[in-house]
């Protein structure tokens, strides 16, 4: 419960990709927002629009994307979206740091990690070359790469998984950033090597109070690291909320059709998993209403006609389904939700 | 350790040195009719035929020939031109460093345009310069280095009378009327090599511009040309590196043209002389220092690669 | 621009530079284009006929001919015949080889003993026997039987003189070093590239060479020498291509020097296999030829008629051999000697002028009702294919001439010739050969070559003339003194260039 | 259940792979990618191997269906050493894989039928309509439909698509299957119909798979039997929910102490931390190939290789801090 | 992938399409010459030689009087039949040994590669000058000297492709049902090594024209009485200063057919390249 401005404020994004069989709609209408020192995680299947949503933020899309120009993305008082790109460069490292997925083939192949870490620094930072290897040896100390000093001139296959990622975050912090976007910093790794990653951002968010965006699909890596979960399905948000919250009474179906199908570790194993049904629909054939009708056990008439809007639910998260929609202007209007109504005019 | 990388690959060299000159030696086997009948023209009585024959080694078994061939090549006596009587290795040696030199220009005109117009096409996408350089990469490879020096005799020679039609100035006796001489055929050389290396750095530059450590640059901040040139090129250029390899030996077959065309006596002018008079001693010798010249640059580009590339290990 | 500019002393006009197009000017360089390189710089070794013209600035022969190949002399002042079978040399004062040795009977002998020693690719001395110094300056030949031809074969590459010294001192090698007597010596030599000459300043004859200096650039393509003469790299090509010429006309910078020349094309046959072992399919490829359609086409208009192998106005020529075209007779010839489906193999080169005239000489032969497959193969190769390995019937070539006639005769119709690979002849033939050898007399020795001619040509058809196409040079308005011959090979040693 | 004869037997089997190369390209160094495994299978019973990348498992599946020879040890399929079988035919029928990336497992050029069909043509079981009949069945058994075979694979999803392969493996109606990592490149929620799916055909059919993965969830839902494999050895065996209940080898207490439980109440909970990556396996380390990283190592651990004592009926582990015979 | 779904994405890549439409053209008049051709080209008439375009010979005559329309016709035949011939060679010879190669590895694999290694060093075109000048001047001979320059190529280029495949897992999952090599390689090698050796043959066949030109502009490609466009060429560079359109139009021909060959592989790749296949 924030009151003041959240760092990152996203407004009914909307990125679509106009291809030769249609326009694609990874993120649709998606509104969301980012406390200073929160840590904030986007879960979802593959495909849901997790890393097109994130690399919206820094205009990093690929290919022949579109932003919808009613769509904004609001930091530190400007709108990203709107930005020259010599302005926005000077965000980009500087204000908002990445990390990606794979940490092997985000590094270049060619450049030392030395030489990659200082580049960040020296894009933003006027200091010379020598200060920036420096500071650089410090980050590498920093994120725990043993040895650094010889490190520092290793190449990135030189590295493990591990490191590499270390190496990555490195780079991301190089120049005190407000706000980290991790698009799947984990995935790749070993569970062992994840925890020690997922630690050591923690670790940072507390040193520096950093904001995170923690893109993952591993619901156990939410419940660990995140402070409040957005749930994505089809390039729509479908339920928000505190991470206790949500995982002590999810209210979508599909946010509990995703707890149910992992198989849990602690008690004995049950003799099946109860799976969502389906697949995730292709999509340029998105049904029409609700994305989730062709896999929700619990569908109703109204959801194949119309898109349920996110709305505030009594157990504190913010939910978009029908199930939980009792007509506009209902009783529950608790504060949150109009913080994120007035935040978004 | 990079030492041992460039002598094991140096060994690697020797085998197939050794194929190649065996292939070589082989090939000219299959040529029908007698040199030394040729040789000897309306003059050939048997005692000469037979004499001459045995002066040149022809009545030893194929393959003492060929190991006498090797062992004489190895140490530098390529034998005398069954046609002049001249030394090969002398003949050659006097051609060699004019091949060398239109090959080095043709070599450079290639890259310098192939990246010029590929880096261009990448960092203009959609722009007229993405277009020319598009069309340049396929039309360069489809007009016949002969037409294209005919073309441009016609322009450059006889109607505008710039540069010279024919002719070579060693770039030791000037370099200015060195380059007068060079432009025309060290450009009709190169211009399959511009197209080739212009299509592959553009698209192998398209792909590394896609790669994620290309979004990782622009997410620290950097712009386009730093993304092009500080992170794209060196990764992009790899593949090229090899085609440059084998780009040599495609520029040192089509100076077999270009130098009959301009009338430079190079290496091309001597084997093409040597295969129409079947002077099959000048023949083995151009094409094995063809050979070797072609087996050096892929090792330096081999060397050249593992200095671009820090995973290969040494 | 062919008159002949041979004395050094032609009057002077009234140019008031004291100069005039006519009057030889001393100095300046020359580029000349051709075709190809020296096969060797030794005389003894070279191969073809191209050579000579790159050999003769550096090497003198003993005799020279004049521009109509009558003999002249060269090193050798005067020469005389004491009998049939003996030739005495009085050689010239004062000649040395440029490397200094002394030109005297001794050399003579070295040379003459070099052309018949087996290293020697020289057949043209053969008959002679032996060599004897009589004095320093006089030599006698001792023949093995009597040849009328011996004295023009002295003007040819058997009559350069090479140094003795230089030959001793380089053995093998002597083709890098090669010393002569000439008004040239040779600086640099790039094989197949370029072949620097300098004036030799101690020519026997004095005043001359004009140029300091000559370079020959080889450059084989057509089209290349006619780009380079265009565009003033070189200055002068010895021979230009008939279809070039149309162009070069054109140039107001270039001029044209077309001449008669003793060379001409041939169709060797292959007389001792079907279908040419039978005398009547000879005659019917003789008389079923449009030689002036072949001119037109082929050649664009370049060219005279030959039905004999010595041209117009060449003392052994003779005017009243006339073969016409004639189509008809060919079809009689072959339904009276019951020949039908007459068919042959045509060798010829890969290069595009021959394979149009072997084109065109197929179309027309297939008129009179003769099958022509062609078969090209590079020019060595084609000889081979069709002397040695007997594969084909017929080989089209350019026959390039000798300076005697006797040369031509023993070339090509003896029994033993080069380009009579069947063998054939007739006892009246062998005999005529015989005695033309064995005559002296200009006036005779034409007699006889008439009725050579008349029995394998016109009666035999043991090889096919077809047409002579002029040698045309083309050099850039500023050379001067070129003085074609009959040959058809070019002497570059008299030009000049004319220096403003 | 020991009493049994396994299906499936490993005994010490080791698989190194020359690597590296000297002057003259020769091979002067080898990647032990396993190192001495033994362990059984029974009919019906499902093993799971988990461990880190890279520590040989999968190495361990392709020995087991023949695709690659050990360099040591034997393999034994219902008592009959698998390198006694002529061909791999006769090892086919009983023996079949299932891969983890389901996109490059299926001949992107093949229709979904003539995929499924290919092990039956192998086998030259049945006539052609037989076979055609057989392969509807089989895409009916794994919950697609008949008219799906005549697609290609790349007109599937990835949950599709791993079962088209499990549909395939089915075909010859095989005793075990080796499961390598089937579910890891899949969803969650299609995870999970593809564990049910592959429960439910062991159900059915009474086969034993080996169960690959590194999602150490996946494999307690899905084994019997679980092995815990720390470079190129088994660090620890034991029943899933001993091994859950009370896990032995310090390696199997980190890798469960990593996983992220997604219950945000537990964050807090107390956990072992691995230090550092693992090690490469061209050089383990001497000694107890986990001493490196291992939280509670000794002195002897480095210099000792421990074996596999049993530390209770089914379960046992390679650690000296349980051997007794060693102090 | 079938064939129409290949054809379908061909057609979305519009400068390969019209490559497409303009070679099958190409091929449509080949195949029709000899009746669509005005004359017999090979009726000389020596009266008129070397004409200028006109309403009787509309591309005007060669140097022997034949209608220069009728041969670029008969050329084109030629090209066509040549070309093919020349990359038949290195799929017949060069790509088995390649896959043979790739598949065993092992010695033969080394001492192959070698080999291959060797010959692409060899500077292709005196390769070629080398091979036609031994086996004799003509199309056939050039065109086989070619395809011998091209095999070794297509050798390391399906190696290279097998090597891939031959580790990819549905090879292994056939090889686990008992396939043995001659299965793999039908079943799953063959098919999937195909498309870059049809988008390579696809680039190959623009190439042997391109060589053959080349060889014929140096008297040892084709000879009469084969009409290819490369001695058209050759006959139009040596006859230049009487009538410069005889080097047009075989000009023309030859660099619309390598253009449309090279397009049409640019095409190909696009086409073929099942990564750009997938939906989900
Ligand atoms: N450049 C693009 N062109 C076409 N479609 C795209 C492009 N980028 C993304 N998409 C589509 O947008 C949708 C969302 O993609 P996105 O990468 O955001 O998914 P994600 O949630 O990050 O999935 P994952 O967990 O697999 O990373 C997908 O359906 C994808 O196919
Ligand atoms: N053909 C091979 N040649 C050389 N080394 C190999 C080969 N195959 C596997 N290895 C090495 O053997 C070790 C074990 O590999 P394996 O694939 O069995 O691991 P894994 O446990 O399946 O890992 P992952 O979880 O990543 O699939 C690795 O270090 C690997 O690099
Ligand atoms: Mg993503
Ligand atoms: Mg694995």
């Amino acid at each position: 419960m924030k009151t003041e401005t959240p760092l990152l404020e996203v407004n009914h994004l909307k990125t679509y990709i106009p291809t030769s069989k249609g326009e694609i709609k990874p993120v649709d209408d998606v509104s969301f927002t980012i406390a200073k020192g929160e840590i904030v995680a986007l879960v979802g299947e593959s495909g849901s629009g997790k890393s097109v949503s994130s690399l919206s933020i820094m205009r990093l899309n690929a290919g022949a994307i579109k932003y919808r120009p009613d769509s904004s993305i609001l930091f530190a008082g400007r709108d990203l979206l709107k930005l020259k790109e010599k302005e926005l460069r000077k965000i980009r490292g500087n204000d908002i740091a990445m990390i990606f997925q794979d940490p092997m083939s985000a590094l270049n192949p060619v450049h030392p990690i030395g030489r990659q870490i200082a580049e960040a620094i020296l894009l933003h930072k006027k200091v010379s070359p020598k200060e920036a290897q420096k500071t650089a040896l410090e980050l590498l100390n920093k994120v725990g790469i043993p040895d650094a000093q010889r490190r520092l001139k290793d190449y990135p296959h030189q590295l493990s998984g591990g490191m590499r990622q270390r190496a990555m975050i490195a780079i991301a912090l190089a120049c005190n950033p407000k706000l980290l976007i991790a698009d799947e910093p984990t995935t790749a790794l070993d569970v062992t090597i994840q925890s020690q990653i997922l630690n050591l951002l923690r670790d940072l968010q507390k040193e520096f109070g950093i904001s995170i965006l923690l893109i993952t699909h591993d619901l156990g890596v939410v419940a660990e690291t995140a402070d409040r979960v957005l749930v994505m399905y089809c390039g729509k948000i479908v339920e928000e909320g505190n991470v206790e919250d949500i995982f002590a009474h999810p209210q979508h179906p599909y946010t509990k059709g995703l707890m149910v199908s992992i198989p849990s570790l602690s008690g004995p194993s049950k003799e099946t998993l109860d799976a969502i049904p389906g697949v995730v629909p292709n999509p340029l054939e998105l049904p029409p209403g609700c994305n989730f009708v062709t896999r929700c056990g619990s569908a109703m008439v109204k959801c194949h006609e119309a898109a349920p809007e996110l709305e505030q639910h009594p157990s504190g998260n913010r939910v978009s389904c029908w199930l939980h929609t009792s007509g506009k202007g209902d009783d529950e209007d608790d504060r949150e939700a109009t913080a994120l109504v007035t935040a978004g005019h | 350790m990079f030492l041992k990388f460039m002598l094991r690959r140096f060994l690697y060299v020797i085998p197939m040195l050794f194929i190649t000159t065996l292939v070589v030696f082989s090939l000219i086997l299959l040529i029908p009719g007698d040199p030394v009948l040729a040789i000897l023209g309306e003059n050939a009585t048997y005692e000469k035929v037979a004499e001459l024959r045995q002066q040149l080694g022809l009545d030893q078994p194929v393959i003492m020939q060929y190991i006498h061939w090797l062992n004489n090549a190895v140490h530098g006596d390529l034998g005398r031109s069954l046609f002049t009587g001249q030394l090969v290795g002398h003949a050659i040696q006097q051609h060699l460093a004019i091949t060398i030199q239109l090959v080095a220009v043709g070599m450079t005109f290639a890259i310098a345009g192939g990246m010029f117009f590929a880096i261009t096409s990448i960092y203009f996408p959609k722009s007229w310069m993405d277009y020319a350089a598009r069309f340049l990469g396929t039309l360069g490879t489809a007009v016949p280095n002969f037409l294209c020096a005919m073309i441009l005799i016609i322009i450059f020679s006889l109607n505008l009378n710039w540069l010279p039609a024919t002719g070579f100035i060693s770039i030791t006796d000037g370099a200015g009327s060195f380059l007068k001489h060079i432009l025309l055929p060290g450009f009709s050389l190169s211009l399959a090599g511009i197209a080739v290396i212009t299509r592959q750095l553009r698209s192998s530059l398209m792909e590394t511009m896609d790669a994620e450590y290309i979004r990782t640059a622009y997410a620290k901040g950097a712009g386009r040309y730093r993304a092009i040139f500080k992170h794209g090129l060196q990764n992009a250029m790899l593949p090229v590196v090899t085609t440059i390899g084998l780009l040599m030996g495609t520029m040192l077959g089509a100076t077999v043209v270009v130098e009959n065309i301009f009338a430079i006596p190079g290496m091309g002018q001597l084997v093409i002389n040597a295969i129409g008079q079947r002077d099959f001693t000048v023949v083995q010798g151009v094409v094995l220092v063809m050979i070797v010249m072609v087996v050096v640059i892929n090792f330096l580009t081999d060397i050249v690669y593992a200095l671009l590339d820090p995973r290969i290990e040494y | 621009q062919s008159g002949s500019t041979k004395t050094p002393d032609t009057p002077p006009t009234a140019n008031p530079a004291g100069e005039s197009p006519g009057t030889p000017q001393h100095g300046g360089s020359l580029t000349v284009a051709y075709v190809a390189d020296v096969t060797n710089f030794d005389p003894i070794k070279g191969t073809t006929g191209n050579d000579h013209a790159l050999l003769w600035p550096l090497y003198d022969t003993l005799v020279k001919f004049s521009p109509d190949m009558k003999p002249e002399p060269g090193l050798a002042e005067s020469w005389e015949f004491p009998d049939n079978t003996t030739i005495l040399l009085h050689l010239r004062e004062g000649v040395k080889f440029s490397d200094g040795s002394p030109f005297n009977a001794e050399a003579v002998k070295f040379n003459i003993d070099r052309v018949n020693s087996t290293d020697s690719q020289i057949s043209d001395l053969k008959n002679i026997q032996s060599v004897e110094v009589v004095d320093d300056k006089t030599v006698k030949l001792q023949l093995s039987q009597p040849d009328s031809s011996i004295i023009l074969a002295l003007s040819d590459r058997g009559g350069m003189m090479v140094s003795p010294t230089a030959v001793k001192t380089h053995g093998a090698d002597y083709s890098l070093h090669p010393v002569g007597a000439g008004p040239f010596i040779v600086t640099n030599h790039i094989p197949n590239g370029e072949i620097g000459y300098e004036a030799n300043r101690d020519y026997w004859q004095k005043g001359l060479p004009y140029l300091d200096k000559l370079t020959v650039k080889v450059i084989p393509d057509a089209n290349s020498q006619i780009n380079a003469l265009k565009t003033g790299q070189v200055d002068f090509l010895p021979n230009v291509q008939p279809q070039m010429v149309a162009t070069l006309k054109a140039d107001a910078n270039i001029v044209l020097s077309p001449t008669n020349t003793l060379a001409l094309n041939m169709i060797y046959l292959r007389t001792d296999a079907p279908p040419f072992n039978d005398k009547a399919a000879r005659l019917a490829v003789l008389y079923g030829i449009n030689r002036q359609q072949l001119i037109d086409a082929i050649n664009f208009g370049q060219g005279t008629v030959a039905v004999q192998p010595f041209p117009k106005d060449y003392w052994a020529h003779d005017d009243s051999i006339n073969i016409p075209y004639d189509p008809e007779k060919s079809k009689q010839l072959l339904k009276d000697a019951g020949l039908s489906n007459v068919s042959f193999t045509l060798t010829t080169y890969p290069i595009e002028w021959w394979t149009r005239l072997a084109n065109g000489i197929k179309g027309q032969l297939e008129e009179v009702g003769i099958n022509v497959t062609i078969k090209t193969l590079e020019p060595n190769a084609a000889v081979q294919s069709f002397l040695g390995d007997k594969e084909t019937n017929a080989l089209t070539g350019n026959w390039s001439g000798r300076p005697d006639p006797q040369m031509t005769i023993a070339s090509l119709y003896g029994k033993d010739s080069y380009y009579n690979p069947g063998k054939a002849t007739t006892s009246e033939l062998e005999s005529l050969i015989k005695e033309a050898a064995a005559t002296t007399d200009q006036n005779q020795r034409a007699g006889l070559y008439k009725k050579i001619v008349n029995t394998s040509v016109v009666e035999n058809a043991f090889s096919i003339p077809t047409f002579s196409q002029p040698m045309t040079a083309a050099m850039s308005k500023k050379i001067q003194g070129f003085e074609p011959n009959l040959l058809g090979k070019a002497i570059f040693s008299s030009l000049w260039v004319e220096q403003k | 259940m020991t009493e049994k004869q396994p299906l499936l037997s490993l005994q010490g089997i080791k698989k190194h792979f020359p690597v590296g190369s000297g002057l003259f390209g020769q091979k002067s160094n080898s990647v032990k990618a396993v190192d001495g495994v033994s362990l059984d299978i029974y009919p019906g019973q499902t093993v799971g191997l988990v461990g880190e990348s890279g520590c040989g498992k999968s190495t361990i599946g392709r020995m087991v269906v023949g695709l690659s020879e050990p360099t040591a040890g034997e393999i034994y399929f219902e008592g009959r050493k698998l390198s006694e079988y002529k061909s791999k035919k006769a090892m086919g029928k009983n023996l079949q894989m299932i891969f983890q990336d389901s996109y490059s497992s299926l001949n992107p050029r093949m229709t979904v039928a003539d995929i499924i069909a290919e092990p039956l043509v192998l086998h030259k079981v049945g006539t052609h309509k037989e076979r055609g009949k057989r392969v509807d069945e089989l895409l009916e058994r794994v919950g697609l439909a008949a008219y799906h075979g005549s697609r290609y694979p790349i007109e599937f999803s990835g949950g599709q698509r791993q079962r088209i392969g499990i549909a395939r493996a089915l075909a010859l109606q095989p005793k075990l299957i080796v499961c390598d990592e089937p579910v890891s490149a899949l969803d969650v929620s299609i995870q999970a119909q593809i564990l049910n799916l592959l429960k439910e055909i062991q159900k059915d059919l009474g086969l034993s798979y080996l169960f690959i993965a590194h999602g150490i969830q996946v494999v307690k839902h899905i084994s019997d039997q679980i092995a815990v494999m720390y470079l190129g050895k088994i660090a620890e065996f034991a029943g899933k929910e001993e091994l859950f209940a009370n896990p032995h080898h310090p390696y199997t207490k980190a890798l469960l102490a990593a996983v992220p439980l997604p219950d945000p109440r537990l964050r807090d909970r107390e956990r072992i931390l691995l230090k550092g990556d693992l090690p490469s396996p061209a050089n383990p380390p001497a000694g107890c190939r986990f001493h490196t990283r291992c939280p509670v190592a000794m002195e002897k651990c480095k210099v000792t290789d421990p074996a596999l004592i049993p530390t209770s009926q089914d379960s046992r582990t390679a650690c000296l801090l349980y051997d007794m015979s060693i102090v | 992938m079938s064939f129409k779904t290949i054809f379908k994405r061909l057609m979305a890549e519009r400068l390969a399409f019209a490559s497409f439409i303009f070679l099958v053209m190409l091929v449509i008049v080949a195949l029709l010459a000899p009746h669509i051709q005005p004359y017999d080209p090979f009726k000389q008439d020596l009266t008129k030689v070397m004409q200028l375009p006109s309403a009787e010979h509309w591309l005007g005559t060669d140097g022997l009087g034949c209608d220069v329309l009728s041969k670029m016709l008969m050329g084109s035949q030629t090209a066509i039949k040549s070309a093919l011939f020349a990359i038949m060679i290195p799929l017949l010879v060069g790509v088995p040994l390649g896959v043979l190669s790739g598949y065993f590895g092992g010695v033969i694999d080394d001492v192959f590669m070698r080999i291959v290694d060797a010959i692409i060093a060899i500077p292709a075109l005196i390769l070629a000058l080398g091979i036609t000048s031994a086996l004799g001047v003509n199309l056939w001979n050039a065109m086989m000297a070619i395809g011998i320059v091209f095999t070794p190529k297509f050798a390391r280029l399906a190696r290279g492709q097998t090597l891939q495949v031959r580790l990819e897992p549905y090879v292994e999952a056939a090889k686990i049902s008992g396939a043995g090599f001659v299965w793999i390689m039908f079943r799953h090698i063959l098919p999937n090594i195909s498309p870059p050796i049809v988008v390579q043959a696809s680039f190959n066949l623009s190439m042997a024209i391109l060589t053959e030109t080349t060889l014929s502009f140096l008297g040892m490609g084709a000879q009469p009485p084969d009409v290819s466009w490369g001695n058209l060429i050759q006959q139009g560079y040596s006859l230049i200063y009487i009538n410069p359109w005889m080097i047009v139009y075989p000009g023309i021909a030859i660099m619309l057919t390598i253009l449309a060959g090279n397009f049409l592989g640019d095409g190909l790749r696009v086409a073929l390249d099942p990564k750009q296949q997938r939906i989900f």
